[in-house]
């Protein structure tokens, strides 16, 4: 289940958050988020961040590669 | 004109009817072969003529890029195009909602002159209804085209050959993607505009840079995905997509990643799916390149043998999976 | 060392079932084309993961009730219009004049409720824990909007029930990287206990191909396991907010899944106080026996017990077009994706 | 075709869309020019050409005497024909609302099928579109079609001359009728059907009378009175009518006499308006009397050099005036 | 005002009557007109009977041609 | 024996002004050219004898406010559909999406009322003595079948006291036959008294013709006269049943005449009992001042006054397809007949 969406927030009003994935902005809840900032991404699911997220990438992928595979 | 407003009256087939006709449509599709009689008498093409219709009822009838009167000429021009037929002669019906405010129509009537105009074809005969409150959603237009298939070059559907390049004339699903946006209300924002444009000019650069060309198809209604099912099963191949060449704009990527839609099903209504030997492809992207509706044109995979009637995605992982056959309604998606 | 994917395509250890729960998985597994790169000892089994496919008949019905006999606009994410309940589905119900109206999230239709007050609105709420507390927040919204016209129709589940009722179906889950950034993964640890193993699994083609490699060295090494493969995202904790509003507005039911029955404590209502933006209670909803199409073996896909090609009407009487049962609706749907990539 | 009804999926452009084209439309309309692509590729017609469109909102889309489907034909049909143009291709264009009776859908496309084979008239391209609930009031068509002019003979609405006579292929009013009281709740009950009818055949026989014709019309919306008030004007003659020899049907006097409505200003969808040489007169109305729909062609007035723009009644008592001008929608009233 | 039909009767019912009009039929209200019956002929407005009328022609102008102008 | 046209065509006594009061003459002696036969001394006035002519603009604005703020179903007569209010006309209001529903007589209205039971239903009772009993009809209908969803918005007018107001303006009234059927003649005979001159007219070729003869035979009498030319369809009592009825069931009150201002005790309106159905008191009717056109000179032209062709807009800001006035609405108006007919 669960469509996500990796996005950009850039805007913070009052519990609601404005993202921007590739150009595409809407608000969206930041109810469940504490602290959300300018800047910071965060996975977004039927309009709600759920999430706050370290980086748009998935490039940590490797380090679990390196740590339970090598 | 007096009034503000399309009436039933102006349906009824007397005086107000004329009216209309001739202070809306008339002013502005004047040319020497539109009829005021009920039907157009032309000279007919020379060699072959392909005769094309189409309905338009989009909605909401304005969008950003355009309106449904410059789709209804685009729509017909381009389906005669794909043909590789010159537009000679368009007639256009409307069918009007009692209470329709007459500067939406004016302003509808002015986007064909301008759109018919560019793509040299006359506008020869129409027809005016209106339908009672709430029997139609504004405004419908239905046009039908008829041209003059170019000696030298064949297309069709079926013509498609193993080997053969596929390209397309521009980045896809951004009609599809406005008329979404403007039409729900799904509170995105984004600066996209519809692709809606005339392209016999863009054709006929292409048939004059070669002649060995296979298939010409616009990628309306359903979108790319659609169009190259199709052509795999009317040409019995295969088709292999790299999904990373599909040029696609940005803001469609994010809007399709909220709502959960592939861009290869989003309508567009100005691009072209081209499929051509090989050894032309390159040409034919460079002829693209400088005419105004496909500078960003590209070759997004080829046809292929094996794999008959279906569509193959190259991933980004270098995988090969199908394309999802295309399913009916656009339905945006949480999961 | 190896990548995620040389480890997958040479894995020569014992036959293993790995479940992935998540439909989205299910879908990106599909679109990137992994399924081809395994080899013969590795099956993969689409789990009940997919909040459509698990919508039990009855609950369209109800929707569709409402629509139909109490004249009420229903909001609904899009995933859901095409389900077929006993007589039609949300898109045949619009045939005969129903409002069905998609929003993109809980709050829009919240708010489509607050611009039209001559509508009575109702949003129809499913999913698992990610999506239960948009759901909540709406019906919050509405309490401070003080509206009256709007009401939620509750079929939100949750995934713990599922996972030990399946523990027999698989020997690794891919966890729903989604649900845990939620939940976090806790429970995913103390399953292990039980003996049941899994991995949470993100959704880009790395984070899936690391999950599953990840999956299958942990497996050849012969004992229960958990590891976190979606850690940008997914934290022990989750997210502690979306806990408490949960908790605070719902509590746990009895629950009924399409093709698996009736699962204690697996789903969710809204509680006491809240019970004015519930649609049932709202409505005075009569007691709706849905009738599933008796040839769907939804069920049985679902739980592994069985392909998709397995059902006699696949692919005939049941096709994306015309779908029988809800596995056949949504890309997420086991039967729909069998179907379209193969 | 497994659904009942038209749903948005038939109109999305996927696989559905081609089953109800295939299972609807192209089992019905088969012939050589048809085409499954987007547009035909036709031979155009010897000579000049004539060309036509109009849009059919007709409400009831069934009535005594046919439905929009054999409407739609007809009424192209009978413009070309209009021309003195054989009909040869027609494309059409349907809008259909989301949940329409796909039942309904086949009846409409038999009857359009008969209709065209009976005109001899092929179809050669179509499309479809399905407008959400309450978008469309049922089913649109839009039809445009394609004639051959058959040379020897030119008629149009400006060559009406002094002292020809003027024809009418029957009596009058009874498509307006019919659909009057099928639409409308009021409580009339009268064994009324519509006239309509492809007129092509009619058309030929009368040009294989004689080449001395002027002007041929369908006295289609707002009837034989507004047509006469269009020819009147385009020519710049006067038209004198002979009320009393007007042919209308008792049941249509009476509708008409109970809602204070004029049969002059009622649809027509089979009858055709000729003017001619006086000296031709006789034998046109009798060819005409000969041919399937117009057993009761009269002769109703005189082209006249006075009056210029107008149409003058002789009235029952001998006396001469002006008919009312054709007003807009049609009320029935009471005063 | 009030256009009048002239119409005959073929049916009468609890106070309300069928007319006919060269062949259009309408049920009208025949509570103005007492002891209505099948064959007579009436004036009819606006949905109702407002008079019996001797006859559907209008032939006694000549009567009054005579009695006036002679 | 001289024939009625004879005697008309060669007329040779002083001058006469012959007033047609019914709109229906209008309409017939325009569409038989009557007019073309009468030799100069023969003046035809169209009177104010069309109620869609007479109809204020405020009638027009007032259901134009039910329809489109009270959300009411308007049935009305065709007639009414085109003509003008202060803003717009009834098709205007239909444009913005009320509900116009022409019908053919006020039982139909009532019928419609009773099978939309979930619609507000209002009738635009307009009329004279002939129409009158039958919105009466209706509104006993509609309490016999116990509808709460049914009114009627009265501007019922009679005719004695417009002949009081025009008696100045013409030497010979056609009388309204159709009024008559219901009145009878007894008050035309009896306003020979006060020198006010006139016949009852029939609408047939034959009817009219004779109608005009006998005026103008018996106006060269010189006496004050009256003759009931239409003797098959009025008799002296008229109809007993209507009198009845709407004696019961409405009562005089003062009435705004377009053009001619307020005559006392012309108009009608429910009696007390039987103000459940009355438009104006169900929805507490505000009261509205309709504006009509200040260039419209449709009074003067329906006292005689002025012609048609005196207005200074006639035939240029108004046509049929555009009316300024109301009596260039309908064919029966003066101006109407006067534009299209010349
Ligand atoms: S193929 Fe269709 S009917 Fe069979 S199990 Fe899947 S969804 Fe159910
Ligand atoms: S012409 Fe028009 S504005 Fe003038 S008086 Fe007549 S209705 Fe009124
Ligand atoms: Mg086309
Ligand atoms: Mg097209
Ligand atoms: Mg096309
Ligand atoms: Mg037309
Ligand atoms: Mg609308
Ligand atoms: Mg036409
Ligand atoms: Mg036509
Ligand atoms: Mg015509
Ligand atoms: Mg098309
Ligand atoms: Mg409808």
């Amino acid at each position: 289940m669960c469509v996500g969406l990796s996005a950009k927030v850039v805007k913070i009003n009052n519990g609601t958050a404005v993202i921007d994935a590739d150009g595409a902005k809407r608000e969206i809840s930041a109810q469940l988020l504490e602290d959300l900032e300018p800047g910071d991404y965060v996975m977004v699911h039927a309009g709600v961040a759920i999430a706050k997220i370290t980086d748009e990438d998935d490039n940590e992928t490797e380090e679990l590669m390196e740590e339970f595979l090598s | 004109m007096e009034n503000k407003t399309v009436t039933m009256a102006h349906g009824a087939g007397g005086k107000q009817t004329s009216e209309l006709i001739d202070e809306v449509f008339k002013a502005h599709f004047a040319n020497d072969d539109l009829t005021a009689d009920d039907a157009a008498v032309l000279v007919p093409p020379a060699g072959r003529m392909a005769v094309s219709t189409d309905g338009f009822i989009v909605s909401p009838a304005f969008f950003p890029g355009g309106n449904i009167g410059k789709l209804s000429i685009c729509g017909t021009v381009n389906d005669l195009a794909c043909m590789g037929a010159k537009p000679l002669y368009l007639t256009c019906a409307f069918v009007i909602e009692e209470g329709y405010p007459m500067e939406k129509l004016e302003e509808i009537a002015t986007a064909m002159e301008k759109t018919a105009k560019e793509a040299g074809v006359h506008i020869v005969s129409g027809d005016t209804k209106v339908a009672g409150k709430g029997q139609v959603d504004g405004v419908f237009i239905t046009t039908t085209g008829m041209g003059q298939i170019e000696e030298g070059v064949t297309v069709g559907g079926e013509l498609a050959k193993p080997g053969d390049a596929i390209i397309v004339t521009g980045d896809i699903g951004r009609h599809g993607c406005t008329i979404l946006l403007e039409r729900e209300d799904f509170g995105i924002d984004a600066d996209v505009t519809s692709d809606c444009a005339p392209l016999w000019n863009t054709v006929k650069a292409v048939m004059d840079t070669t002649h060995d060309l296979h298939v010409i198809r616009d990628a309306t209604r359903g979108g790319v995905g659609t169009v190259l099912y199709e052509i795999a099963g009317q040409s019995n191949v295969g088709i292999r997509l790299n999904a990373e060449a599909v040029p696609v704009q940005p803001e469609v990527k994010g809007v399709c990643g909220m709502l959960g839609l592939e861009p290869l099903y989003l309508a567009c209504e100005g691009r072209l799916v081209i499929m051509a030997s090989k050894k032309e492809a390159e040409a034919i992207v460079e002829t693209l390149k400088k005419c105004p509706y496909s500078a960003n044109a590209a070759i997004i995979g080829e046809v292929m043998e094996e794999e008959a009637g279906r569509v193959i995605m190259e991933t980004e992982i270098g995988t090969q999976a199908l394309l999802p056959q295309p399913g009916g309604e656009l339905l945006p998606r949480i999961c | 060392m190896k990548t995620a994917r040389e480890i997958i395509e040479t894995y020569d250890g014992p036959k293993v079932r790995i479940m992935e729960v998540c439909g989205t998985h299910t879908h990106e597994i599909f679109r990137l084309g992994i399924r081809k790169l395994l080899p013969k000892q590795v099956e993969l089994i689409s789990g009940p993961g997919c909040p459509v496919c698990v919508t039990p008949v009855s609950f369209i019905d109800e929707a569709i009730y409402l629509a139909l006999e109490k004249d009420v606009t229903i909001c609904t994410f899009g995933d859901l219009v095409r389900v077929p309940g006993t007589k039609m589905s949300l898109a045949g119900a619009r045939e005969q004049g129903a409002k069905i109206h998609v929003v993109y999230s809980p709050a829009d239709a919240e708010k489509y409720a607050k611009e039209h007050s001559e509508e009575q609105v109702t949003f129809l709420s499913v999913g698992f824990e990610t999506t239960t507390p948009a759901g909540c927040l709406s019906v919050k919204a509405a309490r401070e909007d003080h509206l009256d016209n709007y009401s939620i129709l509750v079929a939100n589940k949750t995934m713990p029930q599922a996972y030990e009722k399946l523990k027999n179906s698989a020997d690794v889950f891919l966890y729903p990287g989604h649900v845990n950034a939620i939940t976090g993964t806790r429970l995913c640890e103390d399953l292990t206990k039980e003996g049941i193993s899994g991995v949470v699994a993100g959704f880009t083609a790395k984070e899936l191909l690391t999950a599953l490699a990840v999956s299958l060295v942990k497996f050849q090494e012969g004992k229960p396991f958990f590891v976190n493969c979606y850690p940008r995202v997914v934290t022990r904790d989750g997210s502690k907010e979306a806990q408490v509003l949960v908790d605070e507005m719902m509590e746990a039911c009895d629950c009924e899944w399409r093709g698996l029955g009736i699962i204690p404590k697996s789903g969710m209502k809204l509680r006491k106080e809240w019970q004015d933006f519930d649609a049932r209670i709202k409505y005075q909803m009569p007691k709706i026996e849905g009738k599933p199409n008796p040839a769907c073996r939804c069920g049985d896909v679902l739980q592994g017990k069985c392909k998709p090609s397995d059902c006699k009407v696949f692919g005939k009487g049941c096709t994306p077009q015309h779908p029988v049962g809800a596995c056949m609706v949504s890309g997420e749907g086991a039967c729909s994706a069998y179907y379209q990539y193969s």
